[in-house]
């Protein structure tokens, strides 16, 4: 019994630790490291395990106070969500080690504020994977979303107004899925999804759940940012404080991706989705497609390196939501492994992001020149995140987009095939003409010697250890998609 | 055939890019570095020599790194092609090891570290592309060979480097990813694998001819790295970096690679029967047959010597995609042999190029007259080079011609065996000029020119044994015939 | 209290006289019935959402009658504040102590082990308790943001 | 006509719904002052509220509180009691908006410290100097 607890603890440890952070925080700084790198590292630890024991012998559900489904709430563990549970508990892990260091600088004195609701967040998105509940979902959802108003609106100047503007468009997008979720409690008086998913094929009223799908569909689009409802995600990210964005860049959207597999699997029929509606299931992709091509477009137009890192995020997320709607195995297999590969690049990114700011204070191209010769092991990473990102083998982007394209050819969506490598090329150009600024010098100082000066240890360990992830994922692709995303891919596939 | 797993392979590419990493770490003693490097050259040519008696016997190895993909794994396989590719590869990486050495001490180059280890993981690249089993291990080390080149060919760090530098990527890179990689992912959706085999994997996917056509132009056009026009742009603008750098990479290594990227999809992709069925040959040798015509014209008309070099490989490299093309045993057999023919012929050219440069510190052709008088091992090297190109005997391109030759006549394409004098022709009008204005023609300025002498030694005596290497491939090509024999029809 | 009468005397502070006594008086009864509320929530209607507003809304009327500086000598923002994490603590502490004990999440009939009072008790109880968090945490939550947004986060007299 | 307004008389609280929630996503949308927004997306959201909370309701029914001893002896008559499930949800919902409302609050007196106004094009035109 005590055993099958093991998830609980893992999304408990960082939410309890919270509170004493604050508690304990504001008396003295030395409290903020070893609560929250400890509760993580448990978290991590734990989430392995319960990854292990999934592998082995299969997922199970479990039910929050042993209230019985459908009145009580209902979590679900398989191979899908333990695999987010270590994603989330890995990155935040690794995002929490810079995040300390970022924090001190950028915000002296409200340390403690910062890493309470830094917690709250990874609790809450450790919550989402896990809930088999659409209204719960609506709660962690918002908690997350609140948490994260709250992290981006501690940032510099504009940032409060970056902030509200997310609030306004996150609100519309978790009403709009309570929306739904209101139409299908009215159609089938249950919030629970597997219960939901019982009753929908016995009842008519084929308009009312069509309804309830696009509200929830449109509500987790506005929040994971699907181009044209990106709208608040660049300016949010961009100016958060470089701790929240290296948390929330990798894993909100990609958590939100994961929600909507979730919402659209658990409730609804592989059928119902997409032989029913063929038209919706190509217009969606037709819509991804275009979003990809429009996002890495608007990435060429910007001249800092966090802002150009959000548009390729909105770009991402067209990826993936194109992959899932490809409607095969090969494009799911696809979004769920990029799910994965997709936070990790983010956070290598982030986080040479992260270590360039702390000791630049700005991240504007012109500021960049001759950064490989002053920053040689952060721009090392750095570069393997962008060939990541660019898809080169053997890192572990290069394998995810396999699957996509090959999903898209499979399925004859050949825009989605087309998008994809257009994208690919952008990133190409993005990323090398950063490297390049980076390479040369200014003309003055050409050979000049500038001085080395390398980020903190505690900003490059986790950097060089995303680094090598997207390598070691990239290698291990095979195994990880047998073992477990071939597991987790939802019934009908 | 069977092969036997081994590690060796795997080894044999590991060895430089391991190496790359104490050579970063003795950057402080530049002999120490260099030893490294020798070092780490001379364990390759050992490993690659070991592997060489199991192929010549009809045998291979193979090793499989990682399941990446169903079906596709990423491994490795050493069978008679890859051989002959890794054989030239590493024997000449010996040569320019000895040779950047003299070269980049002569001219105090900055930045000599970081060449060292960008140069050992390119070449770890160039053999992981001879050694891969299947179309996505190539594809992975032909990547990592773009990228791992791009330092070396901006090397200077100037604005002219740089220019250089972004062309040499767009072209690389945007070719590859936004044609090679989709070919690739349309051959793995019809027949789900990309597993080099004889007579190739497209042969029973009955895909209808146009598919076939267009997945293998955008091959052809996808490994820009074979300069096939009109994606040639980036190899006139890399030459921009330091002469080792162009005389191993960009007349050897990369350029190769692509080729070989090519004749792989070409023989062991498609295969020469389904390519005869559907009569694509002519696609491939039309494409291989301008740009042949096109370069060496071009050629001509160039003064900087490298640049001037650099168009004549554009033109080689075509020479090997139209053996190829023809689809006779002949043709195909000439097309993979000037492979190694060529290249002990091109990187003379351009390692005397680089010791002109060191010498007499002169690029353009127009002032080199008279120089072959100060500098005569030099300029008879640099004859031998121009003469193994231009297919005269008794040098090592004549085989690889002559070949060619009987292949265009055996297969009844007369239009090609036209195209094949024709740009030999042009060989003979753009390389033989240098040598004679080289001893005969009356210097420009006798006085500025006094002091020249010979280049270094480590300059000279790997371009010395480059030249008698070409002589000696006329009298014993054995080695390489029986593996091209081996390759074509095991 | 004493200090109550005090200011509701003074003229200087808040609101008129008839406001300041009439929420003198009230103030400790509405503290009264939201304990109320908090205490009875597990089996009758009610409980610590609505009983902590409550017990929040008496820290507001102080804060509006008089002003913040006055609520705040009853409660200073760091008690706050613990009592806050406190109550956060609690509820995630109960349920976490029923996994630790062998049951499942929030089961309090697994605290049967700690003390032995019988599952079913336990599970009265243990909802008690978490009611109890909850109240703390919502005070505190109401009374804190009242404060900070009605000052503008300076925590001086108030609106 | 009258069967289409007896399809809006039966189900008026729906449509009360809808009007109020167009109301709120209009103000978020249409309005140019920050708080007119924040004051739309309670909108919004209340008109949610109502809609659940609307779909509990039952003819005749009474409040779900019940005697522990009676429904001990006689059971629980489900029609005689209103669906306690929509307002407990709703409950939180409500929870979760204040919770919104005042994180936006407070940015709002940031936003305000910062540029004296609430304006967005006011703002914009402070940012574009």
């Amino acid at each position: 019994m005590s055993a099958s607890n093991l998830h609980m603890y893992v999304m408990i440890a960082p939410l309890l630790t919270a509170f004493f952070v604050n508690l304990l925080g504001r008396r003295s700084r030395a409290w903020l490291a070893p609560l929250t790198l400890g509760s993580l590292a448990f978290s991590s630890l734990a989430s392995l395990v319960v990854l292990g024991r999934v592998v082995r012998s299969g997922g199970y559900r479990y039910t929050v106070g042993n209230w019985t489904p459908p009145f009580g709430i209902e979590l679900v563990v398989d191979h899908l969500s333990a695999l987010m549970l270590v994603l989330i508990s890995l990155v935040a892990l690794a995002a929490t080690l810079s995040a300390l260091k970022s924090a001190e600088q950028e915000l002296p004195g409200r340390e403690h504020l910062f890493f309470t609701l830094y917690l709250i967040l990874i609790a809450g998105l450790m919550g989402l994977v896990l809930t088999a509940d659409a209204f719960n979902l609506y709660v962690l959802l918002e908690i997350t979303s609140i948490t994260t108003y709250g992290l981006i609106a501690m940032g510099k100047g504009r940032a409060p107004l970056a902030s509200f503007n997310y609030i306004i468009m996150g609100s519309i997008g978790a009403c709009f899925y309570l929306l739904g979720v209101g139409y299908l409690y009215l159609m089938t008086g249950t919030l629970n999804m597997a219960d939901i998913a019982r009753i929908l094929p016995d009842i008519s009223g084929g308009a009312a759940v069509a309804t309830a799908l696009a509200f929830m569909l449109v509500g987790l689009w506005v929040k994971m940012a699907l181009f044209p409802l990106h709208g608040w995600l660049p300016s949010a990210y961009s100016l958060a404080p470089t701790g929240a964005a290296l948390l929330v860049a990798p894993l909100m959207t990609k958590v939100t991706i994961y929600l909507m597999v979730r919402v659209m699997f658990s409730i609804f029929s592989v059928d119902y989705l997409f032989l029913q509606n063929p038209l919706v299931q190509s217009g969606i992709v037709w819509a991804a497609a275009i979003g990809i091509v429009c996002a890495s477009a608007l990435a060429l137009a910007q001249r800092n390196l966090k802002r150009m890192l959000t548009y390729i995020i909105v770009a991402e997320v067209g990826y993936m939501v194109g992959g899932v709607w490809l409607a095969n195995s090969t494009g799911m297999t696809g979004a769920l492994l990029h799910i994965v590969n997709d936070a990790l690049m983010t956070l290598c990114l982030f986080l040479a992001a992260a270590a360039i700011y702390y000791r630049l204070g700005s991240l504007d191209f012109d500021r960049l020149q001759g950064i490989y010769r002053k920053m040689p092991v952060t721009m090392a990473a750095f570069t393997v995140g962008a060939f990541s990102m660019i898809g080169v083998p053997p890192t572990a982007g290069f394998f995810s987009k396999w699957y996509l394209i090959l999903g898209g050819i499979e399925s004859g969506h050949w825009e989605y095939v087309a998008a994809l490598l257009f994208s690919s090329l952008v990133n190409a150009v993005l990323f090398f003409r950063i490297i390049e600024i980076g390479y040369f010098f200014k003309s003055g100082e050409h050979h000049g010697h500038e001085l080395r000066e390398e980020a903190p240890l505690l900003m490059q360990v986790p950097l060089l250890i995303s680094a090598v992830a997207l390598i070691v994922i990239g290698l291990g692709s095979g195994p990880l998609v047998d073992s477990v995303i071939r597991m987790a891919l939802p019934g009908g596939f | 055939m069977d092969y036997q797993t081994s590690i060796w392979p795997l080894a044999a590419i590991l060895i430089s890019l391991l190496g790359a990493i104490p050579i970063m770490l003795s950057g402080r003693s530049p002999n120490l570095r260099e030893s490294w490097t020798l070092l780490a050259a001379l364990g390759k040519v050992a490993i690659v020599v070991a592997l060489l008696p199991a192929v010549l016997a009809g045998g291979g190895y193979e090793f499989v790194i990682a399941e990446v993909l169903p079906g596709v794994p990423l491994a490795l396989r050493v069978d008679a092609m890859g051989m002959f590719f890794a054989l030239v590869a590493s024997i000449l990486w010996f040569f320019t090891s000895l040779y950047s050495i003299g070269y980049m001490r002569a001219l105090k180059e900055h930045a000599q570290t970081r060449y060292f280890a960008s140069f050992a993981v390119a070449i770890s690249a160039t053999i992981g592309v001879a050694f891969a089993a299947n179309l996505l291990t190539l594809y992975l080390f032909y990547e990592m060979l773009s990228l791992s080149t791009y330092p070396l060919v901006t090397h200077e760090q100037n604005a002219e480097a740089r220019t250089s530098g972004r062309k040499y990527l767009t072209y690389i890179l945007g070719t590859s990813i936004g044609l090679a990689l989709p070919a690739m992912l349309i051959v793995y959706a019809l027949t789900g694998t990309l597993d080099f085999k004889s007579g190739g994997i497209l042969a029973g996917s009955g895909a209808s001819p146009q598919v076939l056509g267009l997945v293998l132009v955008l091959f052809l056009f996808g490994f820009a790295k074979s300069g096939i026009m009109p994606f040639h742009g980036w190899l006139p603008a890399a030459m921009v970096a330091p002469t080792p750098v162009s005389s191993f990479l960009h007349g050897v290594a990369v350029v190769k690679v692509g080729v070989f990227s090519i004749l792989r999809v070409i023989f062991h992709i498609f295969g020469a029967d389904l390519l005869l069925d559907v009569n694509l040959g002519v696609v491939i040798t039309s494409i291989a047959s301008i740009t042949i015509l096109v370069a060496s014209l071009v050629a001509l008309t160039q003064d900087n010597l490298k640049r001037r070099l650099a168009y004549s490989t554009i033109g080689q490299l075509s020479y090997m995609i139209l053996g190829a093309g023809m689809l006779s045993a002949a043709g195909m057999t000439g097309g993979l042999l000037h492979i190694a023919m060529h290249a002990f012929g091109k990187i003379t050219l351009f390692f005397c190029a680089g010791a002109i440069f060191v010498a007499a510190g002169k690029k353009y052709i127009s002032q080199m007259d008279g120089l072959g008088r100060q500098m005569p091992i030099t300029y008879l090297a640099f004859m031998f080079g121009s003469l193994s190109i231009i297919g005269m005997p008794p040098l090592g391109g004549f085989i690889s011609k002559w070949n060619l030759v009987i292949g265009a006549v055996s297969s009844d394409q007369l239009l090609l065996l036209v195209v094949l004098l024709v740009s030999s022709l042009l060989n003979a009008a753009y390389f033989l000029p240098i040598v004679y204005r080289g001893f005969f023609a009356r210097a420009a300025d006798p006085v500025f020119d006094e002091g020249i002498r010979e280049a270094p030694l480590f300059c000279l005596i790997p371009l010395s044994m480059t030249a008698c290497a070409s002589l000696a491939l006329f009298f014993y090509p054995d080695i390489f015939l029986r593996l091209a024999q081996l390759a074509l029809f095991p | 209290m004493k200090l109550l009468q005090e200011r509701t005397r003074k003229q200087k502070v808040g609101e008129s006289r008839i406001i300041r006594t009439a929420v003198r008086l009230l103030v400790p009864f509405v503290q009264l019935f939201g304990l109320y509320v908090i205490v009875h929530g597990h089996y009758s209607p009610g409980g610590g959402f609505q009983g902590g507003v409550i017990l929040g809304a008496s820290f507001i009327m102080l804060s509006l009658a008089f002003d913040q500086q006055t609520s705040m000598r009853f409660m200073s923002e760091r008690a706050n504040a613990l009592l806050g994490n406190l109550g956060a603590l609690i509820f995630i502490g109960v349920a976490a102590l029923c996994a630790v004990f062998g049951g499942l999440f929030l089961d309090y009939g697994a605290l049967d082990v700690l003390i032995p009072l019988g599952p079913v008790e336990w599970r009265s109880f243990g909802i008690f308790l978490v009611e109890v968090g909850v109240g703390l945490a919502v005070m505190s939550i109401m009374v804190s943001l009242f404060w900070d947004l009605g000052s503008a986060g300076r925590m001086d007299e108030g609106l | 006509m009258d069967m289409v307004l007896a399809v809006i008389v039966a189900k008026y609280n729906y449509w009360v719904y809808v009007v109020l929630m167009m109301i709120g996503f209009y103000a978020m949308i249409g309005k140019r002052n920050l708080v007119k927004k924040l004051i739309g997306m309670n909108i919004f959201q209340t008109a949610i509220i109502l809609m659940f909370v609307s779909a509990g309701v039952k003819h005749g029914a009474k409040i779900p509180i019940l005697d522990k001893y009676e429904v001990l002896k006689h059971g629980v008559d489900a029609t005689g009691v209103v669906n306690p499930l929509p307002h407990v949800l709703m409950l939180t919902a409500i929870v979760v908006a204040v919770s919104i409302t005042g994180v936006a609050l407070a940015i709002l007196l940031r936003i305000y410290r910062e540029y004296g106004t609430l304006e967005e094009d006011e703002i914009l035109e402070k940012l574009g100097k």
